[in-house]
């Protein structure tokens, strides 16, 4: 199977959105920064296209690595700040050591029985890109990091190459008997994880662009329970085709929905200054165009029908419905997981983009940057719009995607008909209302009711953070969110400012990956010893290196 | 007169004049920087035009006692220019340069004559004793771990020209004696001597990475990036040795040649050229930030990118290069060496050159990145002439080489 | 005359062990030229009259340089460095005398072992010479390691290197006239860079106490806030 | 004919309130509003105007209607008729229950678009039940595709034949269970809201909808009972087992059977009390653990 064509129009299409969002977006940059900003640009998206069509092992290689170098220029084009300069040092490290894996797996494939050492290499290879937890480090820390159009490309199209190269260098064999359980059990009990994990450190994000990060993690967990139940149900078709179908809708799904929401992302850093989600809110009156189209393609990316996100996802319940059917209890078992996981991610990504559409768009501008906020230069949010238009045209898209795989459509054909039948209703419905309530009877005159108080202030209302907190609560077991309480000070009449203030830190990172890195830090400075200056060490060194080496000499 | 020679000759001969432009700028504003004593000038070339010439010899000594003679040589005269300002460290370094080498060039001497006397009796035994002798003796030398340990201090404490020779050339020539040991050795000790190489290489790789994390001193970080790229240098030949068929032990470059020898091969002198000249472009953008910020630690330098544009372009590219990544071609011929090499190996030399790029990356962000913390003392735009000269050459071979790679491999 | 040599050989591992125990300069250094003088011998004593006639012109040249540079030319250089920087003794040795003396010893020991385990029977001018060797290399390289003064590091090296010698002669290797040359031009250049090393060094540190010489290291990044840097 | 059925339902869904209300007010001894009540406020409200905050957006104007149209399209593709001949075969369940989701996440939108802190309490809490719903319904919907070995949503309620249905009672029992909490949960009453409550803190639908007026708010308390209408009516066809009757019958005890969960409901909200906020995640994942007992069973016995 060649897929080759479906991963190379998300390049294109996310790369011109986001071409288009840069010539604006980089406006109050120094003009000296903007060919940095450009040369790195165009280095990725062209690494990245090489990616798809190099011909080769070591050219494919070749390519990720420079995609992997091009877009550390990105993410660290805006590197006064000490964080920026972080993330990208934790994005290189990431892309190297996924590099690298890929060296070892390209060595590994050659041999003749060594498929699925050759694969779990590949596996963490290509998850470092993809962001498997616990490999995902680098992707809240570096899409934050990076100006918005270049997260854009990097989170619509250059993380789902991973799963183009998973595809491109294993796909042939990983589905065949004797590798297909181990392989699809592996993807999709990483795609389990990182779906659910993913949103849910999503979800108490307060950087929008943080929340956005950890979302990726979570399609991109989506897309790989929709690989692994098509490893595991190849044989049992349709179950395989209809996962690998839907996998693959979901890639260009969220490719175009999340890089637009990347862009609209950028949109509002550029506008108020800020991501932070308790300081925005209020921008859908003062940006009408980016808060609408941010709307609608988080719904998309929700999952929620009428859009297209929904039709990837539904191939892939589908998929698991009928590997509920089957006989075989492996099967039954999956078809279970990926459910009860899918239904839950599902429930908390709508929860995670309410948020994000409420705290950032809705209700009062909480600070003063979000209140003067005006809307951006039009080709900003034309760069959006295009990306939602083209995820509209994944409608059909998706169900031609079905038939190639020789599925039936009606499915999806009926999903189609009654989204569109929703919008038509809907459209009726207001209609109805309009009539009902002429404009001039719902013309704005009074503040928000809130129950009787007579001056209702943006601080009272509920923030991003508040609208988590019980979620985020539920969960703290596995988010260990930090929480500090700044109390009030002065005399109980004349209290200064008191805050809760909240924050998540990603445990992948903080947990697992700094103390591995800090354990051989020190490990190493202990053998640092040995070049201490003295001369007589070193003369001693050789001596017994020396003699260690006869000693081989005569031994062998 | 086989490939290696003549690539290595022409290799030193550029690094020479590289090195020897570059002193013309770098000496005057050195000398006004560091103040204090410094060795005159007169002397300074005598010594530097001395060296070549003992490197030239070493590479195109006729015997083994001859080429023994010639690589003595090179640290007799290379010793005084490491200590051109006459300050503590330099004299040090001077110290333990002149003394570890030296005593690993007389073991290098007590192998020759067992090879010699092997020659004669064709002894296996004496083969191995007298190779493994040459390789401390020479890798001590080539700064193979752990015969490396003058190499760091050298390196850092020499002038920038001066270090950027014997990190680009000087090792490089060791390491060609070496080689010419290799050859003469009989079929029935190669297999021990390729593993001994291998061995030093994979422990030369470890110890250089274990030493640049968490590296203060730039220009110590440069030296240990040295000593793991000379640890790969020797590892590479190795591999190439165990695959060679012919018994001569010649090495013949020839780019049509895709079978893992001729691989190896290519990835081999790859590596040395590329090597040698990133490594040149390194110490010498190292010295200019040295006379910049007169100091070497790395914390004290931040924020190039703003206030010495020109030098974090080359730091930071150079660095990258360095690194193996591409589009350098160091990157292929690690990717070579991975591809061919024993899958134990490849692991290993890949975790360990994991380890040494977050080390330098680290490094390099934080030099180059932020905002500066000392106000550098600006440098003549002289000073950017021969690095900006390699940095071009570096680039674009490195592409054209990728691309012909990509090419010849499609398949 | 090959009793001779062993006498030779003998001596040589007499003055080994004299080296080891004492901390005059002026003694070691003549010491050290003792043993040049009995390098430079060597050749001529391991060579086989009987069989092979009066040796040619070359070996007479080799062992008359040999002589001239290890017995009388480093060693008068090395003394007048000693006067010179005013270094009289070695003061604390990092491995007290007498114990050196019992290591030399024991390295003889171990020399002589090994070289009866190698069975190296063929082309050797006399069974004595290569243990010989082996033990003045390791005495030379104890020395270095186990010494503080810059100048008996020196002598050290010189050891070393006479035990080099040694083996070849012992191994009647045959290099030819330049090589010979060469190698003893290279050693009297290392000595002679290494000479006016000392004389810079005592005149930087005020001492010659190679412990001044260990400033530059990696270990001080065990103290993160602690930078020593030029 | 399926049509036929939803129109009906639509216009009877106002009627379950309605029976909640007297059911309760009959086991506390009141008269009661009346069964018709909702009918006339709806009327009501209908003709009112909708005024609408400074504050709010065409979010706030646009979410009751866009929730109302898609809750109304998931009735129309319910198998009203239980057959699977009548109904369209490619259905998938999960656009239902997903299009309930489209109509909660406008709901949510309209409610944080206020910028009201009652409203984004509201819909804080609402979006967390929801979250935690999913996963039952799901597991449920497997457990469905096991008992009848369909996939399209009319397969799975027209499904399984009474012997397989007397055989794995138990089971059936404890998902009908399961369903009921999410009925609960999804249709905000006892023990997971009080709809009847006064205190603003305390409420969770009530309190998003606080703004809303006129039409606006009659969109939204006929979206609520038709998505009643539509639990209900999909717990009595998880329950019911193929039976032998025409599909008008079917559809006809269908319809009269959500009548009775009604009843059911206006019982349990007259007997237990609202739960506390904090424990109703518990009781969740509680309905959870029954359901996956459910398929565990199923599979095992």
């Amino acid at each position: 199977m060649n897929f080759d064509i479906l991963f190379l129009l998300p390049i294109v299409a996310v790369g011109l959105a986001a071409a288009i969002h840069a010539t604006a977006y980089l406006h109050g940059e120094a003009l000296l920064h903007r060919p940095r900003f450009w040369g790195f640009f165009l280095a990725t998206l062209v690494a990245m296209a090489g990616v798809v069509l190099a011909p080769g092992k070591i050219a494919f290689l070749l390519a990720w690595e420079a995609m992997g170098l091009a877009s550390a220029g990105l993410v660290a084009f805006e590197n006064e700040e000490k964080a920026v300069r972080k993330a990208t040092w934790i994005y290189l490290l990431a892309c190297h050591a996924g590099a690298c894996l890929l060296m070892l797996a390209g060595v590994l494939l050659g041999r003749p029985d060594a498929f699925l050492a050759a694969f779990f290499c590949g596996i963490v290879g290509f998850g470092l890109k993809i962001g498997f937890p616990p490999f995902h480090v680098w992707l809240p820390e570096a899409h934050p990091a990076a100006p918005a159009p270049a997260s854009a490309v990097m989170s619509g199209a250059m993380i789902p190459l991973g799963f183009y190269g998973l595809l491109r260098f294993f796909w042939p064999q990983c589905h065949l008997a004797p590798y297909a359980t181990p392989c699809g059990w592996t993807l999709l009990v990483l795609g389990l994880v990182g779906a659910l994990g993913g949103i849910l450190f999503a979800l108490p994000q307060a950087n929008l662009k943080r929340l956005l990060a950890f979302s990726s993690v979570e399609n991109m967990g989506v897309i790989a329970i929709g690989l692994g139940l098509a490893v595991l149900g190849w044989d049992a078709q349709p179950i395989g085709a209809l996962a690998l179908a839907g996998a693959l809708a979901h890639v260009l799904n969220h490719a175009l929905l999340k890089g637009g929401l990347f862009l609209a992302a950028g949109s509002v850093l550029r506008q108020t200054g800020t991501l932070d989600q308790d300081l925005l809110g209020g921008l859908m009156k003062r940006m009408p165009q980016t808060g609408t189209l941010f709307t609608l393609n988080a719904l998309g990316l929700a999952g929620l029908p009428p859009f297209n996100g929904f039709l990837g996802e539904l191939l892939i319940y589908s998929a698991a419905f009928a590997a509920v059917r089957t006989s075989s209890s492996a099967l039954i078992t999956a078809g279970f997981l990926v459910l009860a996981f899918l239904a839950l991610t599902g429930g908390f990504a709508a929860a995670a983009y309410c948020k994000a559409i409420g705290a950032t768009f809705l209700g009062e501008p909480r600070s003063q940057a979000a209140a003067e906020a005006v809307e951006t230069p039009r080709r900003m949010w034309l760069a959006q719009l295009l990306l939602f238009v083209l995820s509209l045209a994944m409608v059909p898209g998706t169900i031609y995607l079905a038939r190639l795989f020789g599925l039936g459509t009606d499915l999806l054909i009926a999903a189609a008909v009654f989204g569109g039948a929703t919008a038509a209703l809907a459209a009726a419905l207001i209609a109805l209302r309009r009539f009902l309530c002429p404009r001039g009877a719902v013309k704005p005159a009074c503040p928000t009711w809130d129950c009787g108080y007579a001056e209702p202030t943006a601080r009272m209302a509920y923030t991003g953070t508040a609208f988590t907190q019980p979620l985020a609560d539920l969960f703290n077991p596995i988010l260990h969110a930090r929480r500090h309480l700044i109390p009030f000070r002065g005399h109980p009449a004349t209290p200064t400012d008191a805050a809760l203030v909240g924050e998540t830190d990603d445990r992948a990172l903080a947990g697992f990956w700094r103390p591995i890195f800090t354990f051989f830090a020190r490990l190493f400075q202990q053998v640092h010893l040995l070049q201490n200056g003295s001369l007589h060490l070193y003369i001693l060194l050789i001596i017994l290196a020396v003699m260690a080496l006869l000693i081989a000499a005569f031994v062998s | 007169m086989n490939s290696l020679q003549s690539i290595l000759l022409t290799l030193t001969s550029v690094l020479f004049v590289a090195d020897l432009a570059q002193s013309f700028f770098y000496l005057p504003t050195a000398d006004a920087r560091e103040g204090g004593e410094h060795m005159s000038h007169g002397v300074y070339y005598a010594c530097l035009c001395g060296f070549f010439a003992t490197m030239v010899f070493a590479l195109l000594a006729p015997s083994l006692p001859l080429m023994w003679v010639a690589v003595e040589l090179t640290t007799l005269v290379s010793a005084p220019l490491i200590a051109y300002h006459r300050g503590t460290g330099s004299l040090e370094a001077m110290w333990k340069y002149l003394l570890i080498c030296s005593i690993g060039i007389g073991l290098a001497l007590f192998g020759t004559m067992l090879v010699m006397h092997a020659q004669t009796s064709g002894n296996a035994t004496w083969f191995k004793a007298g190779f493994v002798f040459v390789l401390a003796g020479y890798g001590t030398k080539t700064g193979l771990a752990p015969f490396h340990t003058w190499l760091p201090d050298a390196h850092s404490e020499a002038p920038a020209p001066v270090s950027a020779l014997l990190s680009g050339a000087l090792l490089n020539c060791s390491f060609f004696a070496i080689t010419r040991f290799r050859a003469v050795m009989p079929a029935e000790v190669a297999s021990f001597c390729d593993n001994a190489m291998i061995a030093l290489g994979v422990l030369s790789v470890a110890f250089a990475a274990i030493f640049m994390v968490r590296q203060t001193d730039y220009k110590r970080l440069l030296a240990y990036s040295s000593i793991e790229h000379m640890g790969l240098i020797v590892m590479l030949f190795a591999l190439v040795m165990k695959l060679l068929p012919s018994a001569d032990g010649m090495l013949r470059l020839d780019l049509a040649d895709h079978s893992p020898v001729g691989i190896l091969t290519l990835a081999l002198f790859c590596h040395i050229v590329c090597h040698s000249l990133t490594k040149t472009l390194l110490f010498q953008t190292a010295g200019n930030l040295l006379l910049a910020f007169e100091t070497r630690a790395i914390t004290a330098v931040q924020g190039l990118g703003v206030s010495l544009k020109g030098h974090a372009l080359l730091w930071l590219v150079g660095i990258v290069f360095i690194c193996g990544m591409p589009p350098s071609a160091l990157f292929l011929s690690e990717l070579g060496l991975v591809l061919q090499a024993p899958l134990w190996m490849a692991a290993l030399v890949l975790a360990l050159l994991f380890i040494v790029f977050a080390a330098m990356t680290k490094v390099a962000l934080s030099m180059t990145m932020g905002k500066p913390r000392a106000r550098p003392v600006p440098v003549p735009r002289t000073l950017l002439i021969v690095p900006s000269l390699l940095f071009v050459l570096l680039v674009v071979s490195g592409l054209a080489l990728s691309l012909l790679t990509v090419l010849s491999f499609a398949k | 005359m090959t009793s001779l040599a062993e006498i030779l050989l003998a001596l040589f591992l007499l003055t080994n062990l004299i080296l080891a125990g004492t901390g005059r300069l002026p003694q070691a250094i003549r010491l050290v030229a003792a043993q040049g003088w009995l390098v430079g011998l060597l050749p001529l004593v391991l060579w086989s009259w009987p069989t092979a006639g009066t040796p040619p012109l070359r070996v007479w040249l080799v062992a008359l340089v040999n002589a001239l540079v290890k017995g009388v030319l480093l060693p008068s250089l090395l003394a007048y460095a000693v006067r010179k920087v005013q270094a009289k003794r070695e003061l604390e040795p990092l491995v007290s005398f007498r114990l050196s003396q019992i290591i030399v010893f024991a390295l003889c020991v171990a020399s002589f072992v090994f070289g009866k385990c190698l069975h190296i029977a063929e082309a050797i001018a006399s069974e004595l010479a290569i243990p010989v060797a082996f033990a003045t290399m390791g005495t030379g390289l104890f020395l270095i390691c186990s010494r503080r003064k810059a100048i008996t590091q020196v002598l050290g090296f010189l050891v070393f290197e006479n035990g080099i010698t040694v083996f070849g002669s012992g191994i009647l290797m045959e290099y030819g006239l330049v090589v010979e040359l060469g190698i003893l031009l290279d050693v009297f250049v290392l000595v002679f860079v290494l000479g006016i090393a000392i004389f810079q060094i005592n005149r930087t540190f005020s001492s010659l106490d190679t412990d001044r010489l260990n400033q530059l290291g990696d270990v001080h990044l065990l103290h993160p806030h602690h930078h020593r840097h030029a | 004919m399926n049509f036929l059925f939803f129109i009906l339902a639509v216009v009877l869904a106002p009627l379950l309130p309605g029976i909640v209300n007297q059911t309760k007010a009959f086991f506390a001894g009141r008269r009661g509003p009346g069964f018709f009540r909702l009918y006339f406020d709806l009327w009501k409200l209908l003709r009112k105007s909708c005024p609408r905050s400074t504050t709010s957006t065409w979010l706030f104007d646009l979410a009751p209607a866009i929730s109302l149209a898609a809750t109304l399209v998931a009735g129309m593709i319910f198998p009203w008729t239980l057959d699977t001949a009548t109904t369209l075969s490619g259905i998938s369940a999960v656009l239902f229950f997903y299009l309930l989701g489209t109509g909660r996440f406008f709901t949510v939108l309209g409610a944080l678009d206020t910028g009201s802190a009652f409203e984004g309490m509201g819909a804080s809490r609402e979006v967390q039940f929801s979250a935690l719903v999913e996963p039952i319904v799901f597991v449920i919907l497997g457990f469905l595709v096991l008992a009848t070995g369909q996939t399209s949503l009319a397969g799975l309620l027209a499904g399984y034949d009474a012997g397989a249905w007397a055989h794995h009672s138990i089971s059936l029992v404890l998902a009908v269970l399961a369903f009921f909490a999410v009925l609960l949960s999804e249709c905000c009453r006892v023990p997971f809201d009080d709809p009847e409550t006064h205190l603003e803190l305390t409420m969770i639908h009530e309190a998003m909808i606080l703004d809303n007026a006129g039409p606006d708010l009659a969109f939204i308390l006929y979206g609520a009972a038709f998505k009643m209408m539509l639990l209900a009516a999909f717990l009595v066809a998880l329950l019911l087992p193929a039976l032998p009757l025409a599909a008008p019958a079917k559809a006809a005890l269908l319809l009269a059977s959500t009548l009775g969960v009604a009843v059911l409901v206006g019982i349990v909200e007259s007997v237990i009390a609202r739960m506390r906020f904090l424990k109703t995640p518990q009781v969740l994942s509680g309905a959870l653990m029954v359901a996956i007992l459910a398929t565990l069973l199923f599979v095992l016995f």
